[in-house]
């Protein structure tokens, strides 16, 4: 193998590393650190690409530009789940982890079905991006601008996340109340307000994320599927309760998928990852950075 | 239980007998999901892998040395328990979340290996040939009532072992380590061989289950007995109808199988995604008004009978 | 020969030690008072004992046997029974089935065990609550549960880690009263408790933990009097003589 | 008398492939509405309504949506016959799902035409109710090659290399391995033989082996969420290919032109089908005419073989003169409709004893100027094919 | 300042507590004494909105808290320590401690009440980096105490602080109690030691079977012959 293949390789899987960890980033609020199970993440991804679709197909704009408009509609589809499905979910006292997960679960099919209800099941793609299908080569090694973008607003994304979580007071509500929900009324903290904020905030990164997503990606009702597990992947090997742990998994889920698929072979690239995840927990029950 | 012997005689709709026995198949495939799920709190979400091992099994022994499947049931079942040793060896001292998708991760990880073993198929999967009517081959040319038989006899035979054992020691030590495995371990459990049981007994009938689905489809391949998709049908019946309760499978699955099988037949052909918003959210509805599952009615309705006491303070003897 | 001796017990948890260099001994038919300030490291050292989290270094002696590396299900198994200081009780199940958990270590049959842990509870006075969720009983109603399912293991030796708070007075009478019973039966109690009136009259020797280390032990009319006992645990009250 | 003759047809109506699904059912309504209502057009049953030899009856479709599942498209299929008395059975797209239909129609002899599933293995079974309209993966894989060959004789342009590209499922297996036997056999140098897992998130290391392989020729097999894939990631690491010779499925879809854009300039896909016969034989437009009005938008690979297996089921069905089973798979063998009678570039339609149409001659189209066109057999092209893919 | 008349509360149709009325003035110290399952922690969770009651009202400082979720009835300057302490095991001792202070502002006017809590219990400011999960038995007594000081509330509700909490520390906490309701915090204190107890309230209720069976001064009380029986052990 060649100098620059084996660069090309590590900047491939580094950069799709970036993408997954983008598409985690939702995911590692709400699933990582608020420990409420989304399985329908993939789905919310799915949403938050035909709404980007959507308000393209009206504004006529470039998917980067409508991303603050695609993560708003996010975050308030993220907090109308929250009130109507996961709310009720986080009540039940029995079983909590497998209504959570089968209540979600039943969302998502819902999501799949309305979503080929009012969009048919038609692959859509947009076209009409500054950065859709350029690519820059530096030395041999190509690398394609929509993921570098995508790859930049990862980074800013996972900053604004940690920041906010790290600096507030937003952030310990969110841990307390994850912690012990009825407790926290003791301290004055609404756990729906702080919660369904959470929920906004986790939603709206995944608007991020599809808005990315959208200027390189398909669009369809089965799209969310193909990231989903990967998602959860990325945000259990980060590590519960850490949310830049899901940022460094992301890179190494990435680069490991990119080797594996050399070293094995491509149709097995993603055991690589499977056995990354089984390595990590392994060694660490926690993840590599987890605190739950 | 007469009325479920005899009933099918008084049926001649083929989809009626089909949807019958796939409800009695997992009836009895959530029974062992529940068994190390429901009543060990070990949730997997990867049981697909030992349904198919079982699929695998029976099937390549009866193309390969033409052994009844009758055999095949017990040895995929016997390899599906081995199995889930081996895994839950490492496996079980992860908690929570990580085991979870360690189960998903490992079953998605043998799906991946059956589709490029050409031994055993690979993604083409194998075709299980028609050699006559026959009960020591299970096949049956359009037969559907020895199916129902053998899934009503594989559902009944969970529901006893469930019951058995719920009622004696390992059933008592399952559900302590569920709900406190430190205090269990105080009592003088020991936690990792119980759950190993439980992992074994659950993987063996899941694998027995996945025998007999091959010989009534007669045909299997990697992403129709190991997918996702199917470790999520085996879970939901028990989740569903009430989790780590003897019923709760068997409710779940009389409720979720027929309703999703007739959305698909009835609704499905128009494409619209018209069967999957249906099936979402009944499931959604189920989990979120009934968390405990639907027999929790049956159990609220014999508490209220039960508990007419009117005041639990004035039972107390004053000092 | 004692039933138990704890020999130079250590235990850190990072930078801190819990337990350093802690012996003593417990005679057969002994009560013995574990007492000393908050954080000492009296919980600390019963998990040691019960097997549920291994010492730094020192080894524990149970019947003449080194018991140090054995998992908490060993030690319940070789005759250490426990109660947790927070309660744990089997939340989704019914008062005796959380006892018959207990019972099976020594029973064979599920109807044996089922008949042990009825006569624990009735034993106990728990057996009115018998077919109730454990998740209804009020805190003090738990501890009881918890002291029943650990004589359902009918153990040699029984740990018990504050089981009588939440009690009033009266109420501690009657717990006082249980616990002398349970020695009647043949078995050995160390028993951690914070309320002097509950221990006084209880215990034939106290043995006080500070910081982790052996302060003093003897009579716990002696002990109450040491003065180092006094400033660290027991306060002014007691400094003019009880 | 009957006035109604029921056909079942299971195809995956949700779910990863309900596209397909969705423009089936257009299509062979499209094919209803020539068979029931009286249009004159070059095409069997097309003139007059009905069937004319069983009085008039109509056809009806029952459809059936088996979400790529064997177990399902089983469940269906037994409900189909049992319940709705089916005649016959049309599917599955799924080469899975249609392997074990095709077994329940045996089991319970009702005749099953295989529309749209290109699996080799399906009509080697020895079944007596099964039928393939269409052309199969190996039929179609020799035209690939035969087209090589033609190239060298005809336009001196030499294919010595070729990699493979193919998903990791039934299609892509049978697909590529044939290839593999074929380049073999024609002394075809295999400098990269890439499986993929289907439906990946990325395909960035894929493509990257496959630049590295340095094969001028890329023969991919791929569905629709791949093909899109494969040629935007082919776009991002500047790997640019010869030629493109795609095994259809995702590649001849219109949602594959749609979403890459320029990018699909110049690739080249084999086809049952390709619009541009309408050159020859108008009538193909007024068809695609036809079926634009429902599904709104052209006919292409898949649907045309759909709409055709409907015509000639209904043809057999009318010859039998009786809706017995026996009767019409005796019809179904007998069929004999010369190719200027169909839709599509075939010879004809005749049944060999394992009930596959001999006469359904593949060709190749390209896609120029955003519109395929039939470029190879040369003979009846309409189109010269342009190769190398032009520079952009 | 805190009135409740005729209160109701039950757990699934079973009767807790039953036409409780009970009265706090400002600047009081009021006992809640009784047997075990009395009902005292009930008439605390009742008050704090986290059991709702069948029927009766609350008044705090004329604001009707049945009506208010339970979040905000903390807002209006009601602390409960609960039953069970119900800390935020995963976060640190000074996380929790912060998370007191929610609804005040931050810097100063939050972190004011820490010297005195530090000062009652100097082992939490030598553990402000530990997991709460982790502290002794004593210590996370004290982290619930400390944590519910941390809001200033203007009504204090204890139950059963001195769980866990030894001897020395429990004299001093008792005269914490005074020196909190001396700051102008009222207390409403349900112990089991009821013979300390009595000594430090101003008034005492006796709780029985759901009840009230006793209310007076605490001397009036404590001198009752049935309590001294009952609850005194005397
Ligand atoms: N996992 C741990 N990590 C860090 N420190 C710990 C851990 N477990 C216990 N400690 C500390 O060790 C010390 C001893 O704790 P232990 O629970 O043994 O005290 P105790 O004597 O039982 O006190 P109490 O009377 O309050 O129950 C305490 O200061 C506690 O904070
Ligand atoms: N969550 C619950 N579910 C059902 N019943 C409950 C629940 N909590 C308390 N009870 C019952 O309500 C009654 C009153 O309980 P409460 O906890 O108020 O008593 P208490 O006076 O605080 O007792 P203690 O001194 O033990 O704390 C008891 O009979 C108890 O069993
Ligand atoms: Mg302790
Ligand atoms: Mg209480």
């Amino acid at each position: 193998m060649t100098i620059s293949a084996i660069a090309q390789l590590v900047a491939s899987g580094l950069l799709i590393g970036l993408i997954y960890a983008l598409i985690a980033a939702g995911l590692s609020l709400i699933f990582g650190l608020m420990d409420v199970v989304n399985f329908a993440h993939g789905e919310f991804l799915m949403t938050s690409m035909y709404v980007t679709f959507g308000l393209y197909l009206f504004l006529q704009l470039d998917p980067i530009l409508l991303m603050p408009a695609t993560a708003l509609v996010m975050a308030a589809f993220g907090i109308f789940i929250y009130r109507t499905v996961v709310k009720r979910a986080l009540a039940a006292k029995v079983n909590a982890g497998m209504v959570q997960i089968f209540a979600t679960f039943g969302l998502a099919i819902t999501m799949r079905g309305l979503a080929q209800l009012f969009w048919t099941p038609e692959y859509r793609s947009i076209k009409d991006s500054v950065v859709a299908d350029k690519t820059i080569s530096i030395a041999g090694v190509f690398l394609p601008v929509p993921q570098l973008a995508a790859g930049v607003v990862c980074l800013l994304a996972f900053l604004a996340l940690y920041l906010l979580i790290q600096r507030t007071d937003f952030g310990r509500a969110l841990e307390a109340t994850r912690e012990d929900s009825e407790a926290v009324s003791l301290i004055g903290i609404d756990r729906h307000k702080i919660f369904a904020l959470g929920w906004a905030l986790g939603a709206a990164a995944v608007g991020v994320a599809g808005a990315m997503l959208a200027t390189f990606y398909y669009v369809h009702p089965g799209v969310g599927a193909t990231f989903a597990l990967i998602a959860y992947v990325t945000v259990a090997t980060g590590g519960f309760g850490n949310l830049l742990g899901a940022l460094a998994a992301g890179l190494l889920v990435g680069l490991v998928e990119s080797v594996s698929a050399v070293v094995l072979e491509p149709a097995l690239k993603q055991l690589g990852i499977f056995a990354l995840y089984l390595l990590t927990v392994l060694l660490r029950p926690r993840g590599l950075f987890g605190k739950l | 239980m007469g009325v479920l012997v005899l009933l099918p005689h008084a049926i001649s709709s083929v989809t009626i007998l089909n949807i019958l026995i796939l409800t009695l198949l997992y009836a009895g495939l959530s029974q062992a999901w529940n068994i190390l799920g429901g009543y060990c709190g070990q949730i997997s979400l990867g049981n697909a892998l030992y349904f198919g091992i079982g699929a695998y099994t029976s099937t390549l022994l009866l193309t390969h040395l033409g052994a009844s499947p009758w055999f095949g049931m017990v040895v995929g079942g016997t390899i599906a328990a081995g199995l889930a040793l081996l895994i839950g060896w490492p496996l079980f001292r992860l908690k929570g979340h990580y085991f979870v998708i360690a189960t998903i991760v490992i079953a998605e990880g043998a799906l991946l290996l059956f589709q490029s073993w050409p031994w055993v198929g690979g993604t083409l999967g194998i075709y299980i040939p028609f050699l006559g009517d026959s009960w020591t081959m299970l096949q049956f040319q359009t037969a559907k009532l020895p199916f129902y038989y053998v899934a009503l006899g594989y559902a009944a035979l969970l529901w006893l072992v469930t019951y058995t054992v719920d009622g004696g020691k390992l059933g008592h030590y399952w559900r302590a380590i569920k709900d406190n495995p430190e205090a269990a371990q105080s009592l003088g459990v020991k936690i990792f061989p119980t759950k190993m049981q439980a992992a074994a007994l659950s993987a063996f009938f899941t694998g027995v289950g996945g025998a007999f689905y091959a010989q009534f489809v007669s045909y299997i391949d990697p992403e129709s007995v190991m997918n996702f998709q199917i470790s999520l049908l085996m879970t939901l019946p028990a989740v569903l109808g009430g989790l780590g309760t003897l019923w709760g499978p068997v409710v779940g699955a009389a409720v979720l199988i027929p309703v999703s099988e007739l959305t698909r037949s009835y609704i499905g052909g128009s494409g619209q995604g018209l069967d999957l918003i249906f099936y979402g959210g009944l499931i959604m509805v189920i989990a979120l008004l009934k968390p405990e599952g639907i027999v929790g009615l049956w159990a609220d309705f014999t508490r209220r009978r039960r508990q007419s006491r009117p005041s639990l303070a004035s039972q107390k003897v004053t000092p | 020969m004692s039933l138990l001796r704890v020999d130079k017990i250590c235990r850190q948890f990072g930078g801190l030690a819990a337990n350093t260099d802690v012996s003593f001994s417990l005679e057969e038919g002994e009560i013995l008072g574990l007492i000393g300030p908050n954080g000492a490291g009296k919980s600390t050292l019963f998990s040691i004992i019960a097997g549920a989290l291994p010492p730094t270094s020192g080894q524990v002696w149970f019947e003449g046997k080194n018991i140090t590396g054995l998992d908490a299900a060993a030690c319940c198994a070789a005759g250490i029974g426990r109660t947790f200081q927070v309660v744990r009780s089997f939340e989704s199940m019914t008062v005796l089935e959380n006892v018959t958990v207990g019972a099976y270590n020594r029973a064979k049959s599920t109807k044996a065990a089922q008949k042990l842990a009825m006569e624990t509870l009735e034993w106990t006075g728990l057996a009115p609550q018998a077919h109730r969720l454990a998740v209804e009983l009020t805190p003090p109603e738990k501890r009881r549960l918890e002291v029943t399912r650990a004589l359902a293991t009918k153990p040699r030796l029984l740990l018990l880690d504050e089981v009588m708070t939440g009690l009033t007075p009266t109420e501690a009478q009657a717990g006082v009263e249980l616990v002398r019973a349970i020695r009647q039966k043949g078995i050995t109690v160390l028993m951690v408790e914070h309320v002097m009136e509950i221990v006084m009259p209880l215990v034939d020797r106290a043995v006080v933990l500070n910081f982790g280390k052996v302060l003093t032990e003897g009579k716990p009319t002696e002990v109450i009097k040491n003065p180092e006992v006094i400033k660290a645990y027991l306060g002014d009250r007691y400094a003019q003589g009880h | 008398q009957v006035s109604e003759v029921v056909i079942g047809v299971i195809e995956p109506m949700s779910g990863a492939g309900a596209q397909t699904g969705i423009d089936a059912k257009a299509a062979m309504e499209t094919a209803l509405d020539i068979i029931n209502e009286d249009i004159d057009i070059g095409l069997p049953l097309g003139p007059g309504a009905g069937l004319p030899k069983l009085g008039g009856a109509k056809i009806k479709l029952v459809f059936a949506d088996h979400q790529a599942d064997p177990q399902k498209g089983r469940a269906e299929a037994e409900r189909l016959i049992t319940e709705n008395k089916v005649s016959a059975i049309i599917g599955a797209y799924h080469s899975a799902v249609a392997a074990v239909v095709s077994q329940v129609a045996e089991r319970y002899q009702v005749p099953f035409l295989a529309a749209d599933s290109s699996s080799p293995s399906l009509h080697r079974r020895n079944l007596k109710w099964f039928f393939r309209t269409s052309a199969h993966d190996e039929m179609f894989s020799q035209a690939m090659f035969d087209f090589y060959k033609d190239m060298k004789e005809k336009k001196n342009i030499t294919v010595d290399q070729v990699a493979m590209f193919y998903e990791d499922t039934i299609f892509g297996t049978d697909s590529s391995n044939i290839q593999r036997k074929l380049a073999g056999e024609r002394g075809i140098k295999v400098a990269g033989d890439i499986k993929y897992r289907a439906n990946s998130p990325s395909l960035t290391s894929e493509v990257q082996q496959l630049k590295s392989s340095g094969a001028p020729v890329l023969m991919p097999s791929s569905y629709t969420t791949d093909a899109i894939l494969l040629l935007k990631t082919m776009g991002e690491l500047g790997y640019k290919p010869q030629g493109i010779v795609a095994q259809a499925a995702g590649f001849a879809e219109q949602a594959f032109l749609q979403a890459v854009g320029d990018k699909a300039e110049g690739i080249i896909s084999r086809s049952s089908f390709s619009l541009d016969l309408s050159e020859k034989r108008p009538m193909v437009a007024k068809v695609n005419e036809m079926y634009k009005k429902r599904s709104g938008k052209d006919l292409n690979d898949n649907s045309a073989r759909q709409l055709m297996a409907v015509l000639v089921m209904a043809d057999a069905i009318d010859r039998a003169g009786s809706i017995k089973n026996e009767d019409i798979r005796g019809a179904l063998q007998k069929t004999d409709i010369p190719g200027d009678k169909t839709i599509m570039p075939w010879a004809n339609v005749r049944f060999d004893e394992n009930g596959q149409n001999t006469g359904a001659t593949p060709v190749l189209i390209q896609v120029q100027d955003g519109v395929y066109r039939s470029v190879w057999p040369f003979e009846t092209a309409s189109r010269p094919v342009v190769w190398p893919i032009p520079a952009r | 300042m805190l009135k409740v008349t005729d209160l109701q509360s039950s757990y699934k149709g079973l009767v807790a507590i039953q036409g409780i009325s009970l009265e706090v003035g400002q600047g009081e110290i009021v006992a809640v004494v009784g047997s075990n399952g009395a009902g005292k922690s009930t008439l605390l969770k009742s008050i704090a909105g986290w059991v709702k009651p069948d029927r009766g009202g609350v008044s705090f400082k004329g604001t009707d808290l049945l009506k208010l979720p339970a979040h905000q009835i903390s807002r209006t300057g009601v602390a409960l320590v609960p039953e069970g302490r119900r800390l935020f095991p995963k976060l640190s001792v000074r996380d929790n401690l912060m998370l007191g202070g929610y609804t005040k502002a931050k810097g100063a006017e939050r972190e004011a009440p820490l010297e005195f809590i530090f000062s009652l219990f100097p082992r939490l400011s030598e553990r402000l980096d530990q997991q709460a999960e982790t502290l002794s038995g004593g210590e996370q007594q004290m982290l619930a105490i400390g944590r519910a000081l941390m809001g200033q509330p203007s009504l204090l509700m204890l139950d059963e602080p001195s769980q866990g909490i030894m001897p020395k520390l429990v004299d001093e906490l008792l005269v914490a109690v005074q020196r909190i309701r001396d700051r102008g915090t009222t207390v409403l204190l349900v112990e089991q030691r009821v013979a300390e107890c009595l000594d430090v309230a101003d008034r005492a209720y006796v709780l029985q079977t759901g009840r009230v069976a006793l209310s007076g001064t605490s001397s009036e009380v404590a001198a009752d012959d049935g309590v001294r029986r009952a609850y005194l052990g005397i």
